[in-house]
């Protein structure tokens, strides 16, 4: 029973760290640029898609087919600016979310056209048999999700908060006006944060999917991971491990126990819950940067 | 009438006011100078309930009024003028200056969403006092202007016309004439008066313009790191030295 | 802005809505328009009809929390969900008439929405917003895990037509008189709300809380009222869908469709109750439209795909919306004061 | 000749989009094939258009009455769930009966339906299944152990679990039901979940929701090197479940369940009709079971409107007498080539009840193998 | 000023498509030169700055007519970021700092283009030693500065860009008397090391005392220019903007004009 609790929560903790690598995606392009990118899922999908065809559909070997979805993705990430954000640099936060919004639709409809709705067998990148850890099974994906997790959150923190590229990044997320009269390119701060993003979408695709189908709807993982973004706080980067952590226990936990009591999907909406708790005691995030409110 | 005793505020490891009293006084001006940083924000910040010092009374009219609400205790009477300017960039003048009533207006949604007469007829009576304090500051020609589109100098003679609406009982100015040239500041000095002679009640103003403090003032309280250094007459503490130490530099 | 040459001796006259007398024969034109709509569009230019009234109803209740008070909203169809099952347990539980059950599904969505509004007062922003977006979960979760009992379960509820004495409103032309009384009613509210102190709070709450609060204003008060009121509309607004569809299930509110909802009110316009309808009608214009395309163009071409076709009617959907924002950000209401400012100023350009 | 118009909804760019294209082609085909073999002597023509509902209640709402104005359809070819939510209240007073390929919901169980399914309910495709594999598999020893893995990202999914679970409880003999494992429509990991299933001792995993938690479920069991069979719905049947997983016989042993004509490659009526569909009316649809969907509710359609035309003439076919034609007929097996066991709708049911029979196929070699036909349906209280 | 480091020539500036707020503006500062631009309120001050750095763009405005140049290159219409790493750095009123930063983050973004981390250092090191309160407030954040702290924060930031034009909007809002000297002593050193400097300022005393030459505007015209010396011996700026009675006195504003005073209000 013990062992049964502690498999859970390991792997709960496993499935936390994939969420906060999808939640990365939020929050990178939010350190960079002041957009919250709500079409963080169907960028994955896209990437997703990119793996698949580099590495299923080409055959390319797996290696030469990721490096080829990275560039790609990153050319996507350069056109997402230079197509739309370019044009908004100091427009009011809602536009840009708006926009983001427009490209979920479209992004969504692009996949649609260009590799159809059906369900896609996901290239096993990742081997498949499990670790066994005595009697506790940890999937290998989710494994290397969790290692994968951990390496950008840190390798990023470092990066937005020691570099000075980084910080002159965080600048843009402070003011866009105040950084471009200090000099910073907007432009190539959103330019960077998108193809970064797009850099995630493929990694986090890769450990998310391996070995499972794909389609279209595999976004529905964005929503998934937003709680996590959230309970870090929007600005931090590593934060998001161990928001990813809690979220992913509660849930884990919740669908052993809870679940099967009451014969519903509390599992679902318990990270929100949490979330929503967590929020009203501390409203931004355990580590986001707090709102400074001044006379 | 206002009054803060012993008033002890600290932010984690900065101390920005230690066992600060002061005293408003019915029709008196007030003013509270000191160098960058002294905490004379923070002062009017804790006099208007929206920082709560960790020790120390504030009492108003001889209520304790420590842990009031902050829209109460303005809609009360203490009413003030910010440093910079916190307008709402995005409504014109005159609806700034018309939230400025808003505590003094009584129709609920229900009533808003029918909107009958008297609705309308409120709203047109309250409009009128809000004409007159636009026509007071002559701002008569950018009265449809959003605020956000104005220039400095004209932000904070919204804002203090947005005060003005309130019908303050005590009046706490933050830097009111920061960004002024010379003759603006001149103008907004004889609001000032005006309002006083007009409302006779007292003003706590808080300014870097030696020529406006000493000129205005009734009595000047002086702050430096968070301590209360000097309170007298403006003659008084021009000539302290510890006040021209901390604050004057040479003498202006 | 006025005309030049109106000039008002009241103040009053400052808040009227419709100032001068062409604005009253617009107006009456406008009205003569809609009122004869049924006689003359076709059927499914009124079933398109009703789905604006009552999306237009829902959108000015978003622009009232959102445009106007700030406070960003993803959970409206939430709301909106919660509307259509107060209106149905009134209807079908308790067997009330449907304008008893109407205003009450506005009432208890207003009630939710207020859970929420109290928390606006802590969290702020972007947190906010996403945390809006619980409502939905929360929504979802709980129909689907009461007892089937209480709020149908996975059943849903099935409704029957709206009642008034002898009229059952069963068809798209009566209902469409219904709805276009609602959604007038509702709009006249939401213009009578926003030009009230009420309606300036919510502004400045918006602009600034601090100083909002500093300047005699209940912040805590105001945000939940900004959320109840617009929840309230959207609960009406559900309420009415109730009405329409007859049959009320948890996925017919869905996140996707709040998304939309902002995008309605993003086009349109942040922060004008015209803007709101103008956003409804054109997004929905839009997409009508484009659905009605698709099977004609492959009726026309038979060649070309049938799945093609549909999936790029939603690439240029998505177009539409991106490219409406890139060249527009501000929303038509900004273009068209923007044009109003230039007519009043011809022939000088400045 | 007449024009009989039908109209069809579809979902190009929604959750459905993936299997549309065969469930088109397979509709289409019908109706060209019945156009030409039997319309032509009756003087009638089936017209069918279709409409992008993308499977959106709001959209399906205002699309419908301009359909009806425009189209005068004597009958529609619906979908899924928002269809019949957006229109099961207005069919009755429009007069136009609905048709649905998939199986039913314990939602739409109610008496007096315009909104009908060819297939009964999920659910009792499950317990038919279970009673067969019951018999075949534990010699009919001992109830069956069943789990289901499902989500409550939409009524519908709920659905199956709660029907299935009303099997369970009023047939104690026949079924335990062991657990309802909720989970996302695409899950990212279920290896622990599965594995409490297998240490219960779970004889059948059911999943009728989506390939993806099929997927998923899958490995899930290879991790854990267990060997549990999975029960399939035909739209996330073993073929493109298998596709799915990479693997072309990965789902080996499972089986997929459906009241209508699985997609295996025997020689069966419904697969010489496709056959011929194919070489002759050149139907745009492979040989599985989405196809099977479309042919299904596009049989039972054109035999409805056969005998409406029957009884009233060519012209008098109105949604009214095609709903008639629809209740009163009992549609044979062979009628309907052999597409559905038969068809048999009632007033109080709108789904075939006294005719229900499920298909059941597995997965050898990489194909689609029947191994049991025309199993026989139990009955299920309302849930 | 034949060979002028900055150049408008009749500039005009639209926000929104609609407000024409600059109408021919024409200025010029010279190499190593320091030009004091006055003011009323509204006059279109802070446009003109924002015009020449082109953070207008993000305030819905843009320049509609005329040139800009600076150092041999029209830069009106160029994006802020490259305008600034021509060295030309702009100090926006209202005390933008970075509220989330520590001060040093806000000083170091400022020195963000610097090639290698030791001349960043370096520049640092000269910010504290020149506002020695900036060295105390180091990681205390931007944000919750006092107002005079935060303006001192903006100045510092500008300077860490080393460039060779500032354009800084009232350096010296809400400084207290002591902090002004302290800020022009440092503006003044700069200025001995080559920067050029156009200065909005209301505290016209000292900004005249800093400045070789001044314009005077007026409702988005330039209205008065001349030599610093000359434009303090005007008549109407020793009024208006030096508050100087006509035998150069400091009127009381306690007496002021009271003549001007309309009391209709609450009469
Ligand atoms: N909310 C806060 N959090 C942390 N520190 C604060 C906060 N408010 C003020 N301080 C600090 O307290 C000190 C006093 O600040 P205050 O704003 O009162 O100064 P001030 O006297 O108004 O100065 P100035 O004349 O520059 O406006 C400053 O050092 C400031 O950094
Ligand atoms: N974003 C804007 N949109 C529209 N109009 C604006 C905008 N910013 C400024 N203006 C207008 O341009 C004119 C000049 O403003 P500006 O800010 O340049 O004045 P200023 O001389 O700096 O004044 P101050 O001394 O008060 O700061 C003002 O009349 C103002 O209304
Ligand atoms: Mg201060
Ligand atoms: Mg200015």
């Amino acid at each position: 029973m013990i062992i049964e609790f502690l498999n859970y929560t390991l792997n709960g903790a496993l499935l936390g760290l994939l969420y906060a690598l999808v939640a990365m995606g939020f929050v990178v392009i939010y350190r960079a640029s002041k957009v919250f990118n709500m079409a963080t899922g169907e960028m994955l999908v896209l990437g997703a898609f990119l793996v698949w065809w580099a590495v299923a559909s080409r055959g390319l070997h797996p290696a030469v087919g990721i490096a080829a979805a990275l560039a790609m993705a990153v050319l996507v990430g350069l056109a997402i600016e230079r197509f739309f954000f370019r044009r908004l640099i100091g427009e009011s936060v809602f536009s840009m979310i708006m926009v983001t919004i427009g490209l979920l639709i479209l992004t969504r409809g692009l996949v649609l056209v260009i590799w159809g709705p059906q369900e896609r067998a996901f290239p096993a990148l990742i081997r498949l048999e499990p670790l066994i850890v005595g009697e506790m099974i940890v999937p290998r994906p989710l494994a290397a999700a969790g290692v994968v997790a951990v390496v950008f959150a840190l390798g990023l923190h470092w990066f937005f908060n020691r570099s000075r590229t980084g910080l002159a990044m965080s600048a843009v997320a402070e003011d866009h006006q105040i950084a471009l009269a200090m000099g910073i390119s907007v432009r190539r701060s959103i330019a960077f944060a998108w193809a970064l993003g797009g850099v995630l979408s493929v990694i986090s695709s890769i450990v998310y999917l391996s070995g499972k189908s794909l389609t279209f709807l595999s976004s529905e993982i964005g929503f998934a991971a937003l709680p996590v973004a959230l309970l870090a706080g929007l600005e931090s980067i590593r934060g998001l491990l161990l928001a990813g952590v809690i979220v992913g226990v509660v849930q884990g936990l919740t669908s052993a126990y809870i679940d099967p009591l009451i014969g519903g999907n509390a599992a679902s909406v318990v990270p929100y819950v949490f979330m929503l708790v967590v929020l009203a005691v501390r409203p931004n995030g355990m580590f986001g940067w707090k709102r400074i409110e001044r006379v | 009438m206002l009054s803060a005793e012993g008033v002890t505020l600290r932010f984690g490891g900065v101390t920005a006011l230690s066992d600060v009293s002061i005293q408003v006084r019915a029709d008196e001006m007030l003013a509270i100078i000191g160098p960058n940083g002294a905490g004379k924000s923070s002062l009017l910040n804790v006099l208007s309930g929206f920082y709560r010092p960790q020790e120390g009374r504030i009492t108003y009219q001889g209520l304790d009024i420590l842990g009031r609400p902050v829209h109460q205790i303005a809609s009360d009477g203490v009413v003030r003028t910010f440093q910079g300017t916190h307008l709402f960039p995005h409504m014109t003048v005159l609806d700034n200056i018309l939230i400025g009533r808003h505590a003094r207006m009584r129709g609920g949604l229900a009533q808003a969403f029918v909107y009958f007469p008297w609705t309308r007829n409120e709203e047109a009576r309250h409009r009128e006092i809000a004409e007159n304090i636009v026509e007071f500051l002559e701002i008569e020609n950018i009265r449809h202007q959003p605020v956000g589109a104005l220039g400095y100098g004209l932000r904070k003679r919204v804002d203090l016309g947005r005060a003005l609406a309130m019908e303050p009982r005590v009046l706490v100015m933050d830097e009111p004439m920061a960004g002024m040239n010379t003759e603006e500041k001149e103008d907004l000095a004889r609001f000032i008066i005006d309002v006083r002679e007009a409302r006779r009640i007292p003003v706590v103003l808080v300014e870097h313009d030696m020529g406006v403090v000493m000129d205005l003032a009734d009595r000047v309280a002086v702050l430096d790191f968070g301590r209360k250094i000097a309170d007298g007459t403006p003659a008084q503490v021009q000539a302290d030295p510890a006040v021209i130490q901390a604050y004057l530099g040479a003498p202006a | 802005m006025d005309p030049s040459g109106v000039f008002f001796t009241r103040y009053q006259r400052d808040s009227t809505l419709v100032r001068t007398r062409a604005q009253w024969l617009a107006l009456a034109m406008f009205a003569g328009l809609l009122l004869s709509l049924p006689w003359i569009a076709s059927p499914r230019l009124l079933a398109v009809a009703n789905l604006m009234f009552i999306t237009a109803i829902v959108v000015v209740g978003l622009q009232i929390t959102t445009g106007y008070a700030g406070q960003i909203n993803l959970g409206q169809a939430a709301f909106m969900g919660v509307g259509a099952y107060g209106a149905s347990v009134m209807e079908v539980k308790l067997g009330l008439p449907f304008w008893v059950a109407v205003p009450a599904g506005g009432v208890i969505a207003a009630a939710a929405g207020w859970a929420f509004g109290l928390t606006a007062a802590r969290i702020k922003g972007f947190y906010l917003a996403l945390t809006t977006i619980a409502a939905q979960f929360l929504f979802v979760f709980v129909v689907l895990n009461l007892p089937s009992s209480w709020l149908g379960g996975v059943n849903g509820f099935s409704l029957q037509p709206a009642r008034l004495g002898p009229v059952a409103f069963d068809s798209d032309a009566k209902l469409y008189y219904l709805f276009l009384i609602a959604a007038a009613v509702m709009v006249a509210g939401a213009l009578g709300i926003v030009r009230s102190r009420h309606g300036r709070a919510f502004e400045a709450v918006r602009d600034d809380d601090v100083a909002a609060g500093m300047m005699g204003i209940d912040v805590a008060g105001t945000k939940a009222r900004a959320f109840v009121t617009g929840a309230f509309y959207a609960g009406i607004g559900g309420a009415l869908w109730a009405y329409q569809i007859r049959f009320v299930s948890v996925d017919q509110f869905t996140l996707f469709n709040s998304i939309w909802f902002i995008a309605m009110m993003i086009v349109g316009g942040l922060g004008s109750i015209v803007g709101a309808l103008v956003g409804t009608v054109a997004i929905r214009a839009v997409q009508e439209t484009i659905t009605s395309v698709g099977p004609n163009l492959i009726e026309r071409f038979p060649g070309l795909g049938t799945d093609l076709v549909f999936a790029s009617m939603n690439v240029f959907l998505g177009l539409v919306i991106t490219g409406f924002l890139l060249l527009e950000p501000k929303g038509l209401m900004h273009r068209w004061n923007i044009l109003k400012a230039n007519y009043r100023l011809w022939p000088f350009p400045h | 000749q007449t024009t009989v118009n039908l109209a069809a909804f579809a979902d190009f760019a929604g959750p459905y989009a993936n299997v549309m294209n065969d469930m088109q082609g397979g509709r289409l085909a019908v109706i060209d094939w019945w156009n030409k073999e039997v319309g032509e002597k009756m003087n009638v023509r089936i017209a069918l258009k279709t409409y992008d509902t993308r499977y959106d209640v709001a959209q399906t709402a205002s699309l419908w009455p301009g359909i009806k104005a425009e189209l005068k359809p004597a009958l529609v070819l619906g979908l899924g769930g928002p269809d019949a939510a957006a229109l099961q209240q207005r069919l009755p007073e429009d007069k136009v009966p609905m048709l649905f390929g998939t199986a039913a919901y314990g939602f739409g169980w109610k008496p007096n339906q315009w909104a009908l399914n060819v297939r009964p309910t999920y659910s009792h495709e499950a317990a038919g299944f279970i009673e067969w594999f019951r018999t075949a598999k534990l010699e009919g020893k001992r109830p069956v152990k069943v789990g289901i893995i499902t989500s409550e990202a939409t009524p519908a999914y709920a659905d199956m679990a709660k029907g299935l679970q009303a099997y369970a409880k009023a047939n104690p003999d026949k079924a335990t039901f062991v657990e309802a494992i909720w989970t996302e429509v695409q899950p990212a990991d279920l290896t622990l979940q599965v594995r409490r299933l297998a240490n219960a001792g779970t004889d059948l995993i059911v999943i009728q929701t989506n390939t993806a938690q099929a997927v998923a479920t899958k490995r899930a069991l290879q991790s854990l090197n267990k060997n549990i069979p999975i029960m399939l719905s035909l739209h996330n049947g073993v073929l493109g479940s298998s596709k799915a997983l990479g693997n072309p016989n990965g789902f080996a042993g499972d089986y997929e369940v459906g009241a209508i004509a699985d997609a295996s490659e025997d020689d069966t009526a419904a697969r010489k009709f496709y056959s011929m569909l194919q070489s002759k009316y050149g139907a745009k649809a492979g040989w599985n079971s989405m196809t099977m969907l479309g042919m299904g509710q596009a049989i039972v359609a054109v035999r409805a409107v056969e005998a409406a035309a029957k009884a009233k003439g060519a012209t008098g076919v109105t949604g009214e007498a095609v709903h008639a034609a629809l209740i009163s007929t009992d549609f044979t097996g062979a009628q309907l080539m052999g597409l559905l066991p038969g068809v048999d709708f009632k007033p109080e049911n709108p789904f075939p009840t006294g005719s229900a029979k499920v298909n059941i196929a597995t997965m050898k070699d990489g194909k689609v193998v029947r191994v049991a036909a025309d199993a026989p349906v139990p009955a299920i209280p309302k849930w | 000023m034949a060979d002028a480091l900055l150049e408008l020539m009749n500039v005009e500036v639209l926000y929104s498509n609609v407000i024409l707020a600059l109408k021919g503006v024409s200025l010029k500062v010279a190499p190593k030169g320091c030009v004091a631009l006055l003011g009323a309120n509204g006059a279109g001050k802070s446009t003109t700055l924002k015009a020449i750095s082109g953070v207008i763009a993000s305030d819905d405005g843009r320049v509609s007519g005329g040139s800009i140049a600076f150092a041999g290159q029209a830069i009106a219409g160029r994006e802020t970021a490259s305008v600034v790493r021509s060295g030309l750095v702009h100090v926006m009123e209202g005390r933008r700092v970075l509220p989330h930063m520590t001060v040093e983050q806000n000083l170091v973004i400022g020195g963000h283009m610097f090639a290698n981390a030791a001349r960043m250092r370096r520049a640092l090191d000269g910010v504290y030693e020149a506002i020695p309160r900036l060295a105390d407030l180091r990681t205390r954040t931007a944000g919750y500065l006092s107002g005079g702290e935060q303006q001192m924060l903006v100045i510092g930031r500008a300077i860490m860009a080393e460039p060779s034009l500032m354009l800084i909007d009232e350096p010296s809002l809400g400084l207290a008397p002591r902090m002004i000297e302290e800020v022009f002593a440092v503006l003044h050193r700069l200025r001995g090391n080559g920067l050029a400097l156009l200065i909005v300022e209301q505290n016209t005393r000292v900004a005249l005392e800093l400045a070789d030459y001044g314009y005077v505007m007026e409702s988005g015209r330039i209205v008065l220019e001349g030599a610093a010396g000359e434009l303090g011996a005007n008549e109407d700026v020793r009024e208006f903007y030096l508050g100087l009675d006509r035998d150069g006195g400091r009127k009381s504003f306690r007496d002021v004009k009271h003549y001007r005073r309309r009391k209709r209000w609450l009469g």
